[in-house]
């Protein structure tokens, strides 16, 4: 794995390579070089399953990054491959002609983020969403809370507790609320 | 004259009403059997009725169009008219109906004429799953037929004869003498294409739940489902009662003709609960081969009977 | 079809094209009266009550309970209940559980598909307040507000026993000819419209069912 | 196509041309989310030359709850309650994968017994699931008597949980750090005297149902998916294992106690819905063995539970990191990230039915009859809510 992880800083600049437990190791990657990379992993590598592929919004730092898990069953190592983009509106490239589950991801991601990937088929179609009206849900800045809260409505008399304050007040009144 | 047909009548009216009791009775007692076979209890005795009810008493009703209207009477009047004619018991006046010479060749008519009726019935519902559900029943009607039709060709041959009535008659006089020992060739045909006609497994395709929601009635409830269980009720007994009379004897009473019909039901029940439903041309491709093939096996029996 | 002709007691069918609006009838839906005669609506209820046919329509997670219910250890069939593959026939509508927005709309479809008298039956804790998904962006919080509902199972899951049980409630009730759910939907058919529109946001289909 | 075991660039992924409806030589057709031979609720939309499908599409979506958002406003401990939700038929598997991420994040060992425990656990899950699938396959094709058999049988599996947990569906029994309870006083001989019941039963099961001429007749030949589409559609689990492909991460990648227990991977060499179904039907007996051993080797006593920090105020070093488990349908995962705050920062769950109901099933739909649609869907262990989340 490490002679891989060598190999692909040096061609496709790769950072950050961290082996989180063994079997696992992470590496950011440029945008423009993120589909080479892929497509060499898959073809050259024998990374050939994709376990998944998602997004994980970064709102403080403006971005989103992608994350790849490709895995080898010869050597059962997965590697997960960051690819940080813009979050307003930045495209990526489509892996849809690498895998045929691809699309599906991809439809997911433009859904839940709204990030584009030109090319990818039935990008626009609903995937679980129907008549959405609102920025993509998944996005942080949406609030899903005071979305449901003004959409559907709460029966009166339900309320929410907080678990911390509420324990605070019923299991430890006497310790003035420090239940450790 | 019209004081005979006035008792005639009467006396339809009331192998009507017991046909159909017993009818409902037989599918609550064999759902009870399926059920103990699965491993449950089932549903109580008198559930068809209450269900029938429960579609009476519905109280809002949508139309399709006439045709939808005429589906379920066709249906039941299709069994109507096959009870009308087959002698329910042998040898009581009550319940010999309308039998008469040829009466064979009107209740197999019958038993065709209410399917086309439920087909164009449910056709004019205008649900796919209707379409598709008489496309695959009208298909795996006219395969089981075959064999049915050269079994029934066979026996009229054997007792040379076109009445019911006088098929029932020389049946007479012990078991050694009913069809079913004496041209078992034929029974087997009639049984095969038996399975079909009952519609359970393997041969249910038109109704299949899990691939077309129940076929045809997809569309039909309240009333109409009503009239259309009633029928069912009605159809599946009178339909045993032709076959114990063409291939296991007739009945002398009420009780013999319930347990033979019992018993001519539980084959269908017995292959029922054992099998997956086939497909609609593997269907079709099963009745076509080995039941075609006895069913004109029996034939060239009966031939060979009468020369010898 | 049914076409309605009188032009004041039409519906819009506003989410509709034109030449859809074509094919769909825009009658209003009608309460219907009970029985003149006491004792035929009584045995009408009864029969009702014994013969309850289950849509099948999974609509949520309680459906992994309606399994054992109807098969062999529970067998409900005992009870009348049936399962029934076509709202056209059923007669009992089971949510199960929490309902997406884009299941609601599929619900209320079948829903004014079934023929009345019809019952609904809420499993779980969702369609009562939200349950734990009171937050979520795709789950509607009080199902009342879109169906008129007769009967109620809590819990997550509610155990077979307890379906039974509600099955038996359910039973009483008809007899006692207090569920008359159907009837309330029509009569306060347009603050459910207004709801269920609120929610469903593509309403692509005619504002009744027929 | 050629055969590769890798990928092969013959394969065609790009989506066909949508089929001209106005011809009106062909018929659309939904199957759902209303419609029983449907596994869950989900909708396939197909078009229809006479009995043949030429094109099949899939929806989702009508079970999304928003899991993986929700997840992200609930602390650590909250979370726990939501994750069994994500799939009904095992949930115990999502308990597991969310409480295996979070201890590899804060790095807390799990006792021994609690291992045990686990494993046991999996184990029952996998072996109601596959008997709640074994009578789905049967429905599909129409014979109702297996369903009604498994799925009672099944009951007796779901007693041992409410037994073990205290709840027959949605258990919370596997916590982070540990679990919730050790086994009953006499628990060993009930679980084993229902093993013994359940192989009777598979027996019968293989006798009325696996030898069934029927049977074999509608599903030998029904949705068969070629080696070379293994990897480059992403199938896992025992729709690949069917084809041939070794592979069982009970045993690649050994999680909890299966590196301990003495089990073979399940392959066969039928790639059609038969052969899927026999695989899972030796995979039910292999469950049951490895139960037996499991009960065999569970320590009495011991700590379960792990010591834990104060859940209220527990914050999770940050790092990332993906599990996965063998559930039923093949590789199940959890891919968590922390930021080091009280909240999860991403939670994304894998389940194996999103390839399987959408990539895989449009393209195997294409070319069957209409009356095997269900039989397939069943066949390939379609389960929507993993999908949609």
């Amino acid at each position: 794995m490490n002679e891989l992880t060598n190999r692909l800083k040096v061609d496709f600049d790769a950072s950050e390579i961290t082996e989180r437990k063994p079997g696992l190791t992470t590496l950011k990657v440029a945008k423009d070089k993120a589909e080479t990379l892929i497509r060499e992993l898959r073809d050259r590598e024998g990374f050939t399953h994709l376990n998944f592929m998602t997004c994980i919004d970064y709102i403080e730092d403006g971005i989103f990054t992608l994350v790849y898990m490709l895995h080898n069953y010869e050597q059962k190592q997965t590697l997960g491959i960051h690819v940080d983009i813009g979050r307003d509106g930045e495209e990526m490239v489509s892996i849809h002609h690498l895998w045929a589950q691809a699309w599906t991801y991809q439809r997911e991601l433009r859904e839940a983020y709204g990030i584009r990937f030109p090319g990818s088929p039935r990008l626009d179609e609903d995937f679980v969403l129907e008549g959405w009206d609102q920025i993509p849900p998944m996005r942080r800045e949406f609030d899903t809370q005071k979305f449901s809260e003004e959409r559907f409505g709460h029966r009166e008399g339900r309320q929410s507790e907080v678990p911390r304050d509420h324990m605070k007040v019923t299991l430890y009144p006497n310790r003035g609320g420090d239940e450790q | 004259m019209i004081a005979e047909w006035t008792g005639k009548i009467a006396n339809f009216a009331l192998t009507l009403l017991i046909v159909t009791a017993y009818g409902l009775f037989m599918t609550a007692f064999i759902e009870r059997i399926i059920a103990k076979v699965q491993g449950r209890i089932g549903i109580p005795y008198w559930q068809p009725v209450i269900n029938i009810l429960k579609n009476f008493f519905k109280r809002t009703a949508v139309s399709h169009g006439y045709m939808f209207y005429l589906g379920p009477v066709f249906r039941i009047a299709g069994g109507i008219g096959t009870l009308a004619f087959i002698p329910v018991i042998y040898g009581s006046e009550t319940f010999s109906n309308f039998s008469m010479a040829g009466d064979l060749f009107l209740v197999i008519y019958f038993m065709f004429f209410g399917q086309l009726g439920m087909a164009l019935g449910a056709g004019e519902s205008g649900h796919p799953y209707s379409a598709i559900g008489i496309a695959r029943g009208l298909s795996q009607m006219t395969a089981y037929e075959v064999p049915f039709a050269l079994a029934v060709i066979s026996i009229v041959i054997q007792y040379d004869t076109l009445s019911i009535t006088e098929i029932v008659a020389a049946q007479q006089g012990g078991w050694q003498n009913w069809t079913v020992f004496t041209n078992w060739v034929a029974t087997l045909a009639a049984m095969l294409a038996f399975l079909g006609m009952t519609g359970y497994s393997p041969f249910d395709i038109f109704l299949a739940p899990q691939e077309i929601p129940i076929g045809p009635p997809t569309e039909f409830h309240s009333a109409y489902l009503s009239f259309m269980s009633l029928n069912r009720a009605l159809f599946g007994a009178t339909k045993l009662v032709l076959f114990m009379n063409l291939f296991f004897g007739g009945a002398t009473g009420l009780i013999e003709l319930m347990i033979k019909t019992w018993l001519i039901y539980m084959v269908a029940i017995v292959v029922g609960v054992a099998f997956p439903r086939f497909r609609v041309d593997q269907a079709i491709r099963f009745f076509f081969k080995i039941p075609t093939l006895i069913g004109i096996m029996s034939i060239v029996y009966a031939q060979m009977m009468l020369t010898s | 079809m049914i076409k309605s002709l009188s032009t004041e007691d039409t519906l819009e069918n506003s989410g509709l094209s034109a030449e859809e609006q074509q094919l769909f009838c825009n009658a209003r839906p009608k309460a219907y009266e009970p029985y003149p005669i006491k004792a035929v609506e009584d045995f009408a209820n009864w029969a009702r009550a014994n013969s309850l046919w289950i849509l099948a329509f999974g609509t949520g997670c309680g459906a992994i309970e309606l399994r054992p219910l109807m098969t062999a250890r529970f067998d409900a069939n005992r009870f009348g209940v049936a399962g029934r593959p076509t709202p056209r026939q059923s007669s009992v509508f089971v949510i199960g559980g929490y309902a997406s927005v884009k299941t609601l709309k599929r619900i209320i479809r079948s829903y004014e598909q079934m023929q009345g008298p019809k019952f609904v039956i809420c499993l779980g804790i969702c369609p009562v307040n939200g349950g734990m998904y009171f937050d979520s962006y795709n789950t509607i919080n009080q199902f009342d507000l879109y169906l008129p509902v007769d009967l109620y199972i809590t819990g997550c899951m509610p155990r077979p026993e307890v379906l039974v049980a509600g099955i038996m409630e359910l039973q009483k009730k008809i007899k006692q000819g207090r569920c008359d759910g159907a009837n309330r939907y029509v009569e306060n058919f347009d603050w459910y419209k207004a709801n269920q529109k609120k929610v469903i946001k593509n309403w692509d289909m005619p504002d009744y069912n027929w | 196509m050629t055969q590769s075991t890798g990928h092969s660039a013959s394969l065609d992924f790009t989506q066909p041309e949508p089929v001209d409806l106005s011809s009106g030589k062909y018929v659309k057709l939904w199957q759902g989310p209303q419609h029983p031979g449907i596994t869950g609720n989900m909708s396939l939309e197909l078009v229809l030359d006479g009995d043949t499908i030429i094109e099949c599409k899939t929806h989702v979506g009508y079970l999304h709850r928003a899991f993986e958002k929700l997840m992200e406003r609930r602390n650590y401990i909250q979370n726990f309650t939501v994750v069994c939700r994500i799939a009904v038929p095992e949930p115990t598997f999502n308990e597991y994968l969310y409480s295996a991420a979070v201890e590899e994040l804060s790095g807390i060992e799990v006792p021994e017994r609690a291992i045990w425990l686990r494993t046991m656990n999996l184990e029952l899950m996998r072996l109601a699931s596959f008997l709640m699938w074994i009578g789905g396959i049967s429905g599909a094709f129409g014979k109702y008597t297996v369903p009604n058999w498994t799925l009672a049988y099944r009951d007796y599996v779901l007693d041992l949980f409410e037994e073990m947990t205290g709840a027959r569906i949605y258990h919370m029994y596997i916590v982070p750090g540990g679990v919730r309870a050790g086994m009953p006083e006499g628990f060993e001989e009930r679980a084993r005297a229902i093993m013994d019941g359940a192989d009777k039963l598979l027996d019968q099961i293989e006798r009325v149902l696996f030898n069934n001429v029927v049977f074999k007749a509608r599903s030998k030949g029904l949705g068969i998916i070629t080696p070379d589409m293994v990897d480059p559609y992403g199938i896992v689990g025992p729709n690949a294992r069917a084809c041939g492909f070794a592979r069982d991460l009970r045993k690649d990648e050994p999680y909890l106690a299966y590196d301990q227990l003495d089990f073979d991977i399940v392959t066969g060499n039928e790639p059609d819905a038969y052969g899927r179904a026999y695989c899972r039907l030796l995979e039910t007996r292999q469950s049951i063995n490895l139960i037996r051993q499991c009960l065999e080797r569970t320590p009495t006593d011991g700590p379960f539970q792990a010591d834990m920090p104060n859940v209220l105020h527990w914050k999770i070093p940050p790092g990332e990191t993906y599990v996965k488990a063998e559930c039923t349908r093949g590789e199940y995962g959890y891919y968590m990230v922390s930021d080091g705050s009280e909240y999860v920062r991403r939670v994304h769950v894998r389940g194996p039915s999103y390839t399987h109901a959408i990539a895989v099933m449009e393209r195997l739909a294409v070319g069957t009859n209409i009356a095997d649609i269900a039989g397939l869907m069943v066949s390939l262990h379609t389960y929507p809510p993993e999908i949609e989340r």
